[in-house]
């Protein structure tokens, strides 16, 4: 299913971004027109977080662009969720945080009832709702991330390893989530290190080093073989400079 | 920053004589004739007595007999010396809305500023000022009442804050004539009664007992008490002048004569 | 020594014999301080929290212009405070001079700039850890700051406790715009100075002593209901 | 309003002037609030640490009891303190009455509720934090203060600031233990003072200015080093 | 190669954890007799950090007790080094955090320099050395503090997900640390959501859920098929309740 979707093409063009001089992306270009999972890959430090960011708007370019159709990165922030890997919770309860989300985005209180609701349940956080959400488990607290971004209904969502702290049926549940949100036209963005998972899941692969996008490709094509001799190296799990 | 070298001893002063800048003239010249450096503590008579009587000065310096006689008696003091006066005015609005103008008798004063209910600021803090100024009320038969609270306004500071409070209120008040003279936030006040012998201030010293504290400096307190009674330091005072006005008017000499 | 023993009895034979004066004159204190408190916290808070959060042009300057201000001293405050309401300054028609809102004014001017530097302080830090997170969904500034305001309560207290501290013990503005009139604008503050004044140390240290109790009970009811009402979500 | 005018141009003319009456009561006043600070943050910053990360029983009230004695009136804290350093008092043989120590040691006590309370509460965060971690280490309890107020240092700064700024700003004490003995214990506050209670309120609010800019000129100079030691490795 | 440990047996007897009335960890009991690696598998809040901190002496059992060898769990505690789930890292350099602690643990500022450098390099983080750690990327930051409890050359190694937010070629190294760790005779404990993982490295399994041990089994035999039917349905990627 390819729906019509307002926010596509995502177009970086010749983006940087350097703090204190120092590159932590260097002149990445890369467009995506289809709707569907991209994943992003590459070792620690890559660059991987900064990227979202900088798509997300979160992040001003030091110089390039970056257009998501005719909107830039801080006007389609708006239409778009992140979950960032290392999970940022109010100091309030489960609930209200998803509460405090919703109500951002303009949601009326009937609505947002039923929607907490809902997507607590969806994590499995039913029990927990009323608890501190800062004092929930690892896993707790990153499965309370998801549904908060869930809860929005966004066009586009932005997940930066959400899976690293869940079990495994936690992970499937993501993983299910991904698949039924690609299935509407939607579009995900998701750095993993889990190859595994990225195999299972991408649709495309964005593969970076030291700041670089070194190889971007169809997920078949590249996991397959990729064109990029590190990146070969990479999905074998050797150890990549 | 180093204080002078050499001895020194402690005074406890209203705040009249500190403000009216008779100190910040006098000192100097005691210093450079007999090397003592005078320590000046400015504060309430109440508190200025308190301070000696625990002896935290050498010499006090202050204007209400009655608490000074209390404080020699009481054996904290070795004596009072009569140093010198100044006097007591009535200051008000220059539109003068209860006609004391040219009053002679300050009581008299008061009783016109009372039946106007005209705006009267009283120092209410106990202070030599404030006790003269209850006797002139005594003297009319009754103090000031709270239900006198709409015209009688007790601002409990020194006379400084007391004149700030009446020239904005437009009141009238009871001065010493140093910080009188001295003040510069006059506004539309000025002096509408003076000069009655009810009216006089007169301040007197006293040593500090040794025989209360022993670590009084009573030498160097003496010479300083000695000094200013002299006819030299007498002359000084005298000769003391603001804005060409003198302030205070020497007494020891006809005291000592008596 | 007898002064401290002399002082307890006076400030327990004061508490015992609750004298309307002293009762009149720890209300207006009260009630002169906690308003000004309130007036100062709620204009303090969210220009804080902005300055905290909202990077622009001179932010720098404003942060030590704003830790400079905490030490405004009371009499030029009070002096300042004084020629604005006297009859022939600017809000002399208001006739304010030497009523307890004067007073209000005064301890508001001197309350405002610590708990302001305060709250910058503590927001910043927060804004540290939710700004990214915020912006993500698209918060506008009041938003976030009554999300950083609102997360950050239980830190904002002590501030706030700061700042009523200054405004109890302030003495050397309110007498100045309040005259220290009887039965009028006496507070604590103004009456110990009194005191003192007139030699009368006992009085005013037992005076004294109350003003600390008084703080101790205000302290506790703030900090219980503050603490309450926030330890359950934190 | 022309006394508004009139301070400026008495601050511009004092400053132009540079008296040396000027400078000396200006410098006192560094010298002796400065003091007093870092005396009061050398006690009050492992203080309010250890407070913050030790839990014993009465840790709550002592907690209040710090946030209370903000609230401690200065006029009090100079009456106790001239009590205690009278002649006749217990502490009367050091002779410190009336000297600038004696002031230091007032506005020492008035400052270090504040440092210990604002400290206590930054700490506590700081502490929510690394708690776990500096046990697993094995850290006793100094290692931890240590390492707390170290990685606190930032977040610190504005409470030491508010008592600069308490400190600097504060007449009451001083007046008292001091005595606003000329060209000994006259600092900027009691000069204010004095200059009001002689209704040169146009002196008294230049100097006033002066103060300020003198707080503004340590508040630039404390937040730059402070500053730039810390964003390092924040 | 099995040495003899004064840290063994760590003998866990009937503890419970609770707070505010809820049970986090209930009626645990079990002894681990041998060095080596073991794993703690269980889905997200069974109570996985909690039994962690609770050996590591830094919860206290509201009932029941802990000993390793002769000593309590607190006092143990010196011998051993902790890397917790969320990084927690001090607000220095990379470099000053290792110092910090390895000060802490009183080494002598030789032998302090020395090892800092050398665990850096071993965590691929030599050029973040002077960096700000909480400016790290999420792996290089959990690099960190596994770098950081090696520098201390404890006995004894707790690690909670310790390669959750780790490359491919991070977590190999970490993987090689624990077996080299464990050929020395020195105990690790772990807890992972990487079921391969623990299939790769465990010696001994500790399964558990709602804040139970449900099974604690050899690897060998756990791996083969618990038997424990939830245990077998986790395994399995599937939901447990
Ligand atoms: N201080 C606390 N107050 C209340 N509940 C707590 C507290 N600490 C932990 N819990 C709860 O106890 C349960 C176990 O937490 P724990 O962190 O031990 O789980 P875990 O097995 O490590 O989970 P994960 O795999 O998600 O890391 C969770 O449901 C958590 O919400
Ligand atoms: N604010 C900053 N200042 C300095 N360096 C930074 C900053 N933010 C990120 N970096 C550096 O930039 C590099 C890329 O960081 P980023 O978080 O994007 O990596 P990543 O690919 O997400 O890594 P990981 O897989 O570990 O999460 C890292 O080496 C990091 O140390
Ligand atoms: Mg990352
Ligand atoms: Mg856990």
């Amino acid at each position: 299913m390819r729906l019509q979707h307002d926010m596509l093409p995502l177009v970086v063009s010749h983006v940087s971004y350097r703090v204190d001089g120092k590159a932590i992306i260097e002149e990445v270009s890369f467009a995506i027109n289809d709707p569907g999972l991209t994943v992003l890959l590459g070792p620690n430090g890559a660059g991987k977080s900064s990227l979202l960011k900088l798509c997300h708007g979160l992040l001003p370019p030091s110089s390039g662009s970056i257009r998501w159709g005719d909107a830039d990165a801080r006007t389609a922030r708006q239409k778009q969720a992140m979950v960032f890997q290392r999970p940022v919770l109010l100091r309030r309860s489960a609930a209200e945080n998803i509460d405090h989300a919703l109500k951002l985005r303009g949601a009326s209180a009937a609505e947002r009832a039923g929607v907490i609701e809902e997507s607590l349940a969806w994590a499995g956080l039913g029990d927990v709702a009323n608890m501190p959400a800062r004092k929930l488990s690892g896993g707790e607290q990153q499965s309370l991330t998801i549904a908060r971004a869930w809860a929005l209904n966004p066009e586009v969502l932005l997940l930066d390893e959400p899976t690293a702290n869940l079990d495994p049926s936690a992970t499937r549940r993501v993983e299910n989530l991904i698949r039924s949100f690609a299935a509407t036209g939607r579009k995900i963005i998701m750095a993993t290190h889990n190859i595994a998972q990225a195999r299972r899941l991408a649709d495309e692969v964005l593969f970076m080093n030291h700041g670089r996008l070194l190889e971007h490709a169809p997920a078949e094509r590249f996991m397959g073989g990729p064109s990029n001799p590190l990146a070969a190296r990479f999905i074998a799990g050797e150890l990549v400079e | 920053l180093s204080s002078p070298k050499g001895p020194s001893i402690t005074v406890a002063s209203t705040t009249s004589t500190e403000n009216s800048g008779l100190f910040g003239y006098l000192l100097p010249i005691f210093m450079t004739e007999t090397g003592i450096n005078v320590r000046v503590v400015a504060v309430g008579t109440g508190q200025a007595i308190r301070m000696a009587m625990k002896g935290d000065a050498d010499v006090l310096l202050v204007h209400h007999r009655a608490s000074e006689e209390k404080f020699v008696n009481e054996g904290y003091g070795v004596e009072r010396t009569a140093l010198m006066h100044n006097d007591f005015v009535i200051v008000g609005p220059a539109s003068d809305p209860a006609g004391i103008k040219g009053t002679e008798d300050p009581a008299d004063a008061l009783r016109r500023i009372r039946s106007s209910r005209a705006t009267f600021v009283s120092r209410g803090d106990d202070s030599g000022t404030h006790k003269r100024e209850l006797g002139l009320w005594k003297a009319l038969g009754s103090l000031p009442r709270n239900d006198d609270a709409d015209w009688y306004r007790e601002s409990g500071a020194g006379q400084g804050a007391t004149l700030n409070i009446a020239s904005e209120v437009d009141g009238y008040c009871l001065s010493d004539r140093a910080t009188w003279v001295k003040f510069a936030n006059k506004r539309n006040l000025e002096i509408l009664v003076q000069g009655d012998p009810q009216l006089l201030n007169p301040y007197s010293l006293i040593l500090v007992s040794k025989q209360k504290h022993p670590h009084v400096r009573t030498a160097e307190g003496q010479q300083f008490i000695d000094w200013l009674t002299s006819e030299h330091g007498q002359e000084l005072i005298a000769a003391y002048r603001v804005d060409g006005q003198q302030l205070f008017f020497p007494d020891a000499l006809e005291a000592a004569k008596e | 020594m007898d002064e401290f023993s002399n002082a307890s009895r006076t400030a327990l034979h004061l508490l015992a014999e609750m004298h309307p004066d002293l009762i009149e004159i720890v209300l207006l204190s009260l009630r002169v301080s906690l308003s000004a408190v309130v007036l100062a916290a709620l204009l303090a808070l969210p220009l804080g929290a902005f300055v905290a959060l909202k990077p622009f042009p001179g932010r720098r300057g404003i942060v030590i212009l704003m830790n400079a201000l905490m030490s405004l001293p009371p009499v030029v405050v009070g002096l300042v405070i004084y020629l604005l309401l006297s009859r022939t300054g600017p809000f002399g028609v208001t006739g304010l001079l030497f009523t307890p809102a004067a007073m209000i004014i005064a301890q508001c001017v001197l309350v405002f700039p610590i708990i302001a530097a305060l709250t910058r302080q503590t927001v910043f830090d927060l804004h540290e850890e939710y700004d990214e997170y915020l912006r993500s969904l698209g918060a506008g500034t009041w938003q976030k700051i009554t999300t950083l305001l609102w997360d950050g309560r239980a830190r904002l207290l002590t501030g706030i406790l700061a700042g009523f501290g200054r405004a109890i013990a302030e003495v050397g503005a309110v007498i100045i715009v309040g005259g220290n009139i009887v039965h009028s604008t006496r507070v604590m503050t103004t009456t110990i100075a009194l005191e003192t004044s007139k030699g009368d140390l006992g009085m005013a240290l037992g005076l004294g002593i109350i003003l600390v109790l008084i703080a101790v009970v205000v302290n506790t009811a703030v900090v219980t209901i503050g603490g309450s009402a926030s330890r359950r979500t934190l």
